[in-house]
């Protein structure tokens, strides 16, 4: 069982979308560059696509694995285009976009 | 197909006044001074309950398995419509919405309406993520709707990371469903859960509570409440208001429905019985617990009231969740009264804040100071709407514990969950009374000044006051209602 | 159903808060009068109740009963039996006479006369209601008007009172919520009335109920649930610290009503559901009762003696009384539950005067310090410049030492009497004599320190008490001598239904 | 009979009513009133007593019924646990009842024309008249009634009369606290005397005299126990402090010398002729029972006893005339119950009628002394012979009688209580202590009655001013004197020298004593059985020992007081530990006020009163304030000002804690909240899934 088989079997997507998910969730926890979050959120979408279509070609006939696939690329992008609007006014509003400094509320 | 389009009739009716809207509102620049487009979302939420009425008779899955109609999906739609109306009426007289933002708000308002029923409505996974990212993606531009303020535009951010984590979980969680079952749509998935009888996979646990992710984060149960009290202190009253309600509200639908068509067989006489191998009751009693504690000890020493009544939501979703734990009729239309009788009050509470928020300029505890006597038609609105929180008799807040309580004792086992949802509500006694000991027992400080209210908002506040006296009294014509819908 | 005398009764206030709020804001004495008529006709509807009550048969009269709330079979069930008559008879003289005492009341008179008559109908709801919802609701209904009463027309830190009252009393009746519904739940027949439940009590017996992991008998859990609820409001031992902070902080007629009619709710409550419903387990805790009883009569006998306040020493002077009523429960005798019910009706008269007697001083000097917290002499002397008042207030107090010739000693003498012809009990009787002589002991002190010896230069110019004063505490002196004398017009009220409460409980 | 005896009480209850109500506003303030309805009663009572004299025998029952209670119809066996309970009220006529009724109205009658003089120009002058005919309302009533209840709340009412007339000068701060002591101590013994009531109930399920005689006689009561003592035991011994704390004997005697704070006349009604001696008569009352509990009636015997001893010797050093009265009432008071004790039923009960004149007479002409002089301190009194000639001999009539000199009504009830005590003494060896202290107390008492009249009446003015102004009381003062004095000879009682002997010879007067024979038989009281000789020889002896001791007494005080031969001051300096210890009355008040309540009763109540507000209040129930400073001592870093103000606004509770602590996880930065709820997240999978 080499690495190409393994590369070719279910295992090995799966392998790599949970590692995508896992460095995503870091990166959203860590960086403390707002726009670090966002490339996290969008990691683990991703890897949430690639376990669709993994599971969609290997176990099911049916397409609707690939079609839910492309629905989080477009909600991603949706997604993706209203957090830039907000961060670009926080960062007009703040001069910066450090994750910290939005604390004004708070306990 | 022409059948699935009538049973959708009142999304149509919405998505059609919505694009009016936003055309009449691009070509007749003057229509945003005057209240135009609030009026407009009021009428379009009436259409779409007339819709509703209409489309009640059709039941069944349409769209080919994507949506399904059922009493359930009935009540969601009517309250969804009601609440939207509602908080446009509530935006009329409203500081923070001012002209320059009126049309953008309601179109967007519609636009968010629509997306909850369709969570509502929805009965394949697909359809579920599409409601709730819509919701999600609207409500993180409605929490920054005031520009200029800081605090307005750093709530939408922290929605932002919040929801989008949640709801990148909730994905990641279904693909893992799908990889295990199979398919999307929730009847499917129950017959190949029952097919391999209860020897689940640890995967299938882990991703059922990465699902449940999405869920919690919608309607703020306690792992994922952390957002709430930022989001309703920094967003503009209105909106607050209506996140309180509707997307709520929502949540509860789309996890109900999720349970009760993906994860339980329904037998012979209503009665639900879970797929074996899955037990979510303890786990569902844990989370309910725990939101009530939460949501009412950190409400305890705040003094901003809009954070009060965010933890009180937060308190009051412990409550409706244990409903949950409880898989009898009787608990689902207790959930249902509940869902009615919170809508009412807590649109009521958020209302009043709002109208001293615009007169007194801040959100703190101490600017009601005095106001049952300068102003006593809202300082008697606000006791009623208070004391029916905290669910004392008389008000329509008791009843719907009473009920919640009464679905819980039936089943033993569950009598310390009982126990600790009715000391809550004495603790939630405390902070309701600190906002009425500020408005009745102080004195204002200059001499008793009678402010007027404008008409509009005596009659909302009425309209919302009288109902909750109302229905602590004689409600059985409303829990008849609520029994029907669940029974279909 | 023939005239429906009790709705009448308890509604009638209610309508009365309606027309208050609807006067002018500006002529108190309008509203005044209002509340006078709004109070005066439960009044004269008492009398005729009193006339039309038939003392023979121990069942419940003047029954009212209408279907409510189909999907729960619950009833709009009004009635009256020997145990509710004496109460809702005190209620609505009490609260006749409080609205003259608070003519005083000059701040916002519109809302604490709507409050008061709204006060008052929760009151005759809880005496009236034999549907458990329907006990409930006014049960937790009344709490609404006394926290806005002692909020707002309270005293100095009247605020932290008023909030620890009603936190007190609902963390009580949410207890009495759960157990309410399990009761419910349980009966076979599910129902909230209270005579179906104790009919078939039985249907509690053999049945157990899992609480955080440990198994329980049901209806020891349930009656422990209801105890808690009207054990806060007696109140006993243990649950009494609202009642110095309410009474102290209260304006003068709220605190009459307080100790007249608030705190024998709870005892009431005990001897409606707690007895006749869950028999067994009320012989089981019938020791634990006694042993509270002496307790409260002992503790606030002595807390009273140290007390520097007058307000604060005539409160602590009701738990210790309360804990005569508990003794005389607890003891299953005939006489012992007759004189509780007795001691709970003079209770109400003697110590209504007593506070009323207060406000008059307080009104006068605005203080009621016995002994000032620097130790200087607060009142001293007052027999010298006001006879009148001394000589109601030596009345009051000899009436609630418990002075032969006056209501307070009957009740007190039969619950000794009962407590002590059950064998078990005797050496307790021992030590509740100790409280009478304590009794004694602090109201008289209290009575020298304050108005005998020599005058306090401060209030020489003290004036005795105005006529309006002197009509409001003369019905209440004729009760309390005429039935220290002859006790029947009252006592024969409330034999057969005792009766019948005895052999429902089956003591040998 | 019993309806004359309704309207005996019925008068003074009136004129008290109208006394209260409109005594200002008549002429002279009512005094009439009082007066004319106290002579009303003695009306009515003349002829009951004249009734018994002439028939020798007069016995009647009414009974009503007072409270009625349905019980249940419990099985025959169960204990008397809720049966139907009924109480009655009721009115009983003997013998005992008509000589205590025509005692009672008439000195009652004669004190209350004394006292409109004596209390002539006072300010609340109608209000003193109140309280009087409430008083003897309540006497008489006590006299009348036939159930123990309805005895208990005559009693009661009694008290009430004495601690408002005690406390009649409210200004003076000294009266305040003798009311006070006087009320709290009977208070004691009617608390016990209750319980023994209660004690009556469980036995016999009345508390009806009558119905208990006949009980007694059926002798029912034997077997049952209350608290672990055997039931009549236990109600003998309640009883007993029942007449305790009503006739200030040994424990609770305390009040009484505080009580001559009120006026005079007060003193003489209520602390000398009547209320004193409603605690023997209840005890003649309740005989029956005393005597089926065998062990009860020696220890009344010793208490008397002692009692008399002590009383006597502190009345030796007191200076205050009233002072040494009052002793000498408390010592005479232990003879009764000396004398009920031993058995002697019917001599104890004639001391009780003789004592009840003679000692009215001694207080109202002590009054009358004061009157004149103004002062109550024997020192500065003297020679006031020839200025008060008529209060000088009714006074020295009525020393006579105190003294126990033969041909006086005192000595008649006094030998034949020594005898009966000597012959109790020789059949009970272990008791012989009782008759020889009874000996040495007759003796002091004729020493220091003497010594009173000496100071008072003989030798020379010790004071000019007073003495000048000194003059004989009006008539309304000499009057009752005069009759009172006349009352104390021998021969009302028992023939003309009292000696049983001689009078057998003379002018024998037996009405007394048959009326006694006919009720002790219907009560069924057999008193001291000894034999015929055995008797005749104590008595014969205890008349030699008691004529030699009274000599005795009169003459040491004659030498020391009259003569100054022996000098008093010489003996109390030799003696002069004792003197003190009896100065300070044995030290009893120290101990009840200064000890037992300033030392131990209100500082215990002071930290009761700070636990209940500080413990019960704040931990127990709404205070976990320390567990919330005490999480603020280890966080460090702290909104003080939130918690603060949390706290100090008092409902800071086991909540606000909880609360506090989650507030903490608000932080703000939206990161830390994914952090939080990860880590929540991760438990419940770990915990759930697993």
């Amino acid at each position: 069982m080499n690495l190409l088989d393994f590369a070719n079997s279910i295992e090995g997507y799966l392998l790599v979308s949970s590692i995508l998910f896992v460095l995503g969730v870091f990166a959203v926890l860590t960086r403390k560059n707002a726009i670090g979050i966002l490339l996290g959120i969008e990691l683990i979408l991703n890897a949430a696509g690639i376990n669709f279509v993994a599971f969609s070609k290997f176990h099911s006939a049916a397409m609707d694995g690939q079609m839910v696939a492309l629905f989080i690329i477009l909600i991603a992008a949706a997604e993706a285009a209203v957090a830039l609007a907000i961060i670009l006014r926080f960062y007009r509003l703040k001069q910066t976009i450090d994750a910290d400094e939005a604390s004004l509320l708070r306990n | 197909m022409l059948m699935s389009l009538k049973a959708f009739l009142p999304e149509l009716t919405l998505v059609g006044f919505l694009s009016a809207l936003f055309l009449l509102d691009g070509f007749v620049p003057k229509l945003r001074e005057n209240r135009f487009p609030l009026v407009w979302v009021m009428v379009s939420c009436l259409g779409a309950a007339l819709a509703t009425k209409a489309a009640s008779n059709l039941t069944g899955p349409f769209f080919n398995g994507m949506v399904l109609s059922n009493g359930l999906s009935t009540f969601f739609r009517y309250f969804f419509f009601f609440s939207c109306g509602a908080t446009a009426y509530l935006t009329l007289s409203s500081k923070e919405i001012d002209s320059r933002g009126r049309s953008e708000f309601s179109i967007l308002l519609l636009c968010l309406t629509f997306g909850l029923s369709l969570m509502a409505l929805s009965n394949h996974f697909l359809m579920l993520y599409i409601g709730i990212e819509t919701v999600s993606i609207i409500s993180f531009v409605l929490a920054g709707f005031s520009r200029e303020s800081l605090r307005s535009n750093e709530a939408s951010f922290k929605y932002l990371v919040y929801g989008a984590v949640s709801s990148g979980l909730m994905i990641f969680g279904i693909s893992l469903i799908y990889g295990y079952t199979g398919t999307l749509a929730y009847p499917q998935i129950a017959e190949a859960l029952v097919k391999n009888n209860g020897a689940h996979p640890y995967v299938f646990y882990l991703a059922l509570f990465l699902v449940y992710a999405g869920f919690a984060y919608k309607i703020s149960s306690f792992p994922f409440h952390f957002w709430t009290p930022d989001v309703y202190e920094g967003a503009p009253t209105p909106v607050a208001t209506f996140f309180s309600v509707g997307p709520k509200a929502a949540g509860f639908g789309a996890l109900l429905h999720f349970i009760l068509t993906a994860l339980s067989q329904k037998d012979g006489n209503g009665q639900w019985t879970m797929i074996p191998g899955i037990q979510l009751a303890p786990i569902l009693a844990v989370l309910s617990a725990t939101t009530m504690v939460v949501g009412n000890l950190s409400a305890i020493a705040q003094t901003n009231v809009k954070r009060i009544l965010a933890f009180s939501s937060i308190a009051h979703v412990g409550y409706v969740l244990m409903g949950f734990v409880v898989m009898t009729p009787a608990a689902f239309s207790s959930i249902i009264f509940y869902l009615i009788v919170y809508c009412a009050m807590n649109l009521g509470a958020f209302w009043v804040v709002g109208i001293v928020t615009d007169l007194q300029g801040n959100d703190d505890v101490s600017s009601f100071r005095g106001l049952g006597w300068n102003m006593p038609f809202l300082g008697v609105c606000m006791a009623i709407f208070l004391f029916s929180l905290t669910g004392i008799p008389l008000f329509s807040g008791f009843i719907g514990k009473f009920l919640l309580f009464g679905a819980l004792i039936q089943v033993p086992g569950y009598l310390w969950l009982a126990l600790l949802g009715v000391l809550n509500s004495v603790v939630s006694l405390y902070y309701y009374m600190k906002i009425l000991k500020a408005m009745w027992l102080e004195r204002p400080e200059g001499e008793v000044k009678a402010l007027r209210l404008p008409l509009t908002q005596i009659v909302g506040l009425l309209g919302l006051a009288v109902p909750t006296i109302v229905l602590g009294l004689f409600f059985s014509p409303v829990l008849e209602l609520a029994q029907k819908w669940v029974a279909q | 159903m023939q005239f429906p005398i009790l709705s009448l009764m308890t509604f009638i206030p209610l309508l009365g808060m309606l027309v208050i709020l609807a006067l002018p804001k500006d002529k108190p004495n309008l509203v005044r009068w209002t509340s006078v008529i709004f109070t005066g006709v439960p009044l004269l509807l008492g009398v005729w109740l009193y006339r039309h009550f038939d003392a023979s048969n121990a069942s419940v009269q003047f029954v009212e009963r209408a279907s409510w709330i189909k999907a729960f079979n619950i009833e709009y069930y009004m009635g009256i039996d020997g145990l509710s008559i004496p109460m809702v008879l005190l209620t609505v003289l009490l609260s006749f006479l409080c609205v003259f005492a608070s003519w005083g009341i000059e701040k916002g008179v519109k809302g604490y006369y709507a409050m008061f008559l709204f006060l008052e109908s929760g009151m005759m709801g809880v005496f009236c209601a034999l549907d458990f919802f329907l006990f409930f609701l006014f049960w937790e209904v009344m709490l609404l008007p006394m926290y806005f009463l002692i909020g707002i027309w309270g005293g100095k830190d009247k605020v932290y009172a008023a909030i620890k009252f009603f936190l007190y009393t609902l963390a009580g009746s949410v207890l009495m919520l759960l157990a309410m519904l399990a009761m419910y739940y349980y009966s076979e027949p599910h129902t909230f009335d209270l005579l179906a439940l104790a009919e078939n009590h039985k249907q509690f017996l053999d049945k157990t109920v899992t609480l955080f992991g440990a198994t329980y008998a049901l209806d020891k859990i349930l009656w422990l649930g209801l105890f808690i609820g009207f054990a806060i409001k007696v109140p006993i031992w243990p649950f009494h610290t609202w009642l110095p902070w309410a009474h102290v902080e209260a304006p003068t007629a709220v605190s009459v009503i307080l100790a007249g009619v608030l705190l024998k709710m709870g005892t009431y409550g005990l001897l409606r559901m707690n007895y006749p419903i869950f028999p067994e387990a009320t012989q089981w805790a019938s020791t634990a009762l006694m042993i509270l009883g002496v307790i409260n009569i002992i503790y606030g006998a002595l807390c009273a003696m140290a007390q520097k306040d007058l307000k604060k020493l005539v409160a602590y002077s009701s738990v210790s009384h309360m804990g005569y009523v508990i003794m005389g429960m607890a003891s299953f005798t005939t006489a012992g539950v007759n004189g509780a019910v007795m001691q709970m009706f003079n209770h109400g008269t003697s110590t209504a005067m007593m506070f009323l007697l207060v406000g008059v001083a307080y009104d006068r000097v605005h203080h009621r310090w016995i002994v000032k917290p620097d130790g200087s002499k607060g009142f001293g002397g007052i027999a010298a410049v006001a006879p009148v008042y001394t000589g109601m207030m030596a009345i009051a107090l000899f009436a609630s030492l418990g002075l032969p010739g006056l209501s307070g000693f009957i009740s007190e003498a039969l619950v000794f009497l009962g407590t002590f012809s059950n064998p078990k009990y005797q050496s307790y009787v021992v030590i509740g004599s100790i409280g009478i002589l304590l009794g004694a002991a602090y109201l008289l002190w209290m009575f020298m320190r304050v108005f005998l010896g020599p005058l306090n230069e401060e209030h020489k110019d003290m004036t005795d008490m105005n006529w309006r004063e002197r009509l409001t505490l003369l019905p209440l002196c004729v009760l309390v001598i005429v039935l220290g004398v002859y006790p029947m017009p009252v006592l024969n009220l409330m034999g057969p239904t005792i009766a019948k409460l005895l052999a429902a409980l089956g003591v040998a | 009979m019993a309806q004359s005896c309704l309207w005996i009480v019925a008068l003074p209850l009136t004129a008290f009513v109208i006394q209260a109500l409109v005594g200002k506003k008549l002429p002279r303030h009512g005094d009439w009133v009082s007066v004319l309805a106290i002579l009303g009663s003695f009306a009515f009572a003349a002829p009951i007593f004249l009734e018994m004299i002439r028939s020798g025998h007069v016995s009647e029952v009414l009974q009503y019924k007072w409270m009625t209670m349905p019980g249940v119809e419990a099985a025959a066996n169960s204990p008397v646990l809720n049966k139907a309970v009924t109480l009655t009220v009721g009115i009983l006529v003997n013998n005992l009842t008509a000589i205590m009724l025509f005692m009672v109205t008439l000195c009652a009658s004669l004190i209350h024309i004394f006292s409109t003089g004596y209390m002539h120009g006072e300010s609340r002058y109608h209000l003193f008249f109140a309280y009087i005919s409430l008083f003897s309302a309540g006497m008489l009533g006590l006299v009348i009634s036939d159930n123990l209840l309805t005895l208990f709340m005559c009693w009661e009412v009694m008290g009430l009369c004495s601690y408002l007339l005690i406390g009649f000068y409210y200004q003076k701060v000294s009266a305040n606290h003798a009311s006070l002591k006087a009320f709290m101590t009977t208070r004691v013994g009617d608390c016990l005397f209750f319980l023994g009531i209660c004690g009556l109930y469980v036995v016999f399920g009345t508390s009806s005299l009558s119905e208990i005689y006949k009980a007694l006689q059926a002798g029912t009561g034997t077997g049952v126990t209350i608290v672990g003592v055997p039931a009549l035991a236990f109600i003998g011994f309640m009883l007993m402090m029942g007449t305790v704390g009503k006739s200030a004997q040994f424990p609770l005697q305390v009040w009484l010398p505080d009580a001559m704070e009120g006026p005079t006349p007060v003193s003489a009604l209520i602390h000398a002729a009547t209320m004193v001696a409603a605690g023997v008569f209840l005890l003649v009352r309740t005989y029956p029972i005393l005597e089926k509990a065998e062990i009860v009636l020696p220890v009344i015997g010793t208490i008397g006893a002692l009692t008399a001893f002590l009383a006597a010797c502190i009345a030796l050093v007191q200076v205050d005339i009233k002072k040494v009265l009052a002793y000498s009432t408390i010592s005479q008071l232990g003879f009764m119950v000396l004398g009920m004790g031993v058995g002697s039923f019917a001599p104890g009960f004639m001391h009780v009628i003789t004592h009840a004149c003679f000692k009215a007479c001694l207080f109202l002409a002590s009054g009358s002394v004061i009157h004149a002089v103004h002062t109550q301190d024997m020192r500065e009194m003297g020679g006031l012979r020839s200025k008060m000639p008529i209060t000088f001999l009714t006074m020295f009539i009525a020393t006579l009688a105190i003294a126990g000199v033969p041909g006086f009504s005192g000595f008649v009830s006094k030998d034949r209580i020594l005898g009966d005590a000597l012959a109790y003494g020789m059949t009970h060896p272990g008791w012989m202590w009782i008759p020889i202290l009874g000996f040495i107390t007759a003796g002091i008492t004729a020493f220091y009655m003497f010594r009173l009249i000496f100071m008072t009446f003989f030798g020379h003015a010790r004071d000019e001013h007073k003495h000048h102004h000194a003059h004989e009381s009006p008539f309304t003062m000499t009057f009752p004197l005069m009759v009172l004095a006349g009352l104390s000879l021998a021969v009302v009682f028992a023939g003309p020298t009292g000696i049983h002997s001689i009078d057998a010879k003379l002018l024998p007067v037996h009405w007394f004593d048959h009326a006694l024979d006919t009720v002790k038989a219907e009560m069924g009281v057999h008193g001291l059985h000894v034999e015929e000789a055995l008797e005749h020889r104590a008595h014969g002896l205890a008349l030699m020992v008691s004529l030699t001791v009274a000599g005795l007494g009169i003459f040491l005080s004659a030498l020391t007081y009259l003569k100054k031969v022996i000098s008093a001051e010489a003996f109390e300096k030799s003696l002069k530990p004792v003197h003190t210890l009896l100065w300070n009355k044995y030290y009893f008040d120290e101990l009840y006020i200064k000890v037992i309540i300033q030392k131990l009763l209100l500082p215990f109540t002071v930290l009761l009163a700070k636990f209940d507000d500080k413990v019960v209040d704040r931990t127990g129930v709404d205070g976990w304030a320390t567990l919330t400073l005490f999480l603020k001592s280890i966080v460090g870093k702290f909104d003080d000002l939130v918690v603060d103000r949390m706290m100090v606004d008092g409902s800071g509770n086991v909540v606000s804690a909880g609360g506090w602590v989650l507030r903490q996880l608000q932080t703000g930065k939206v990161q830390q909240y994914l952090v939080f709820t990860f880590i929540v997240l991760g438990f419940f999978i770990f915990y759930f899934v697993r």
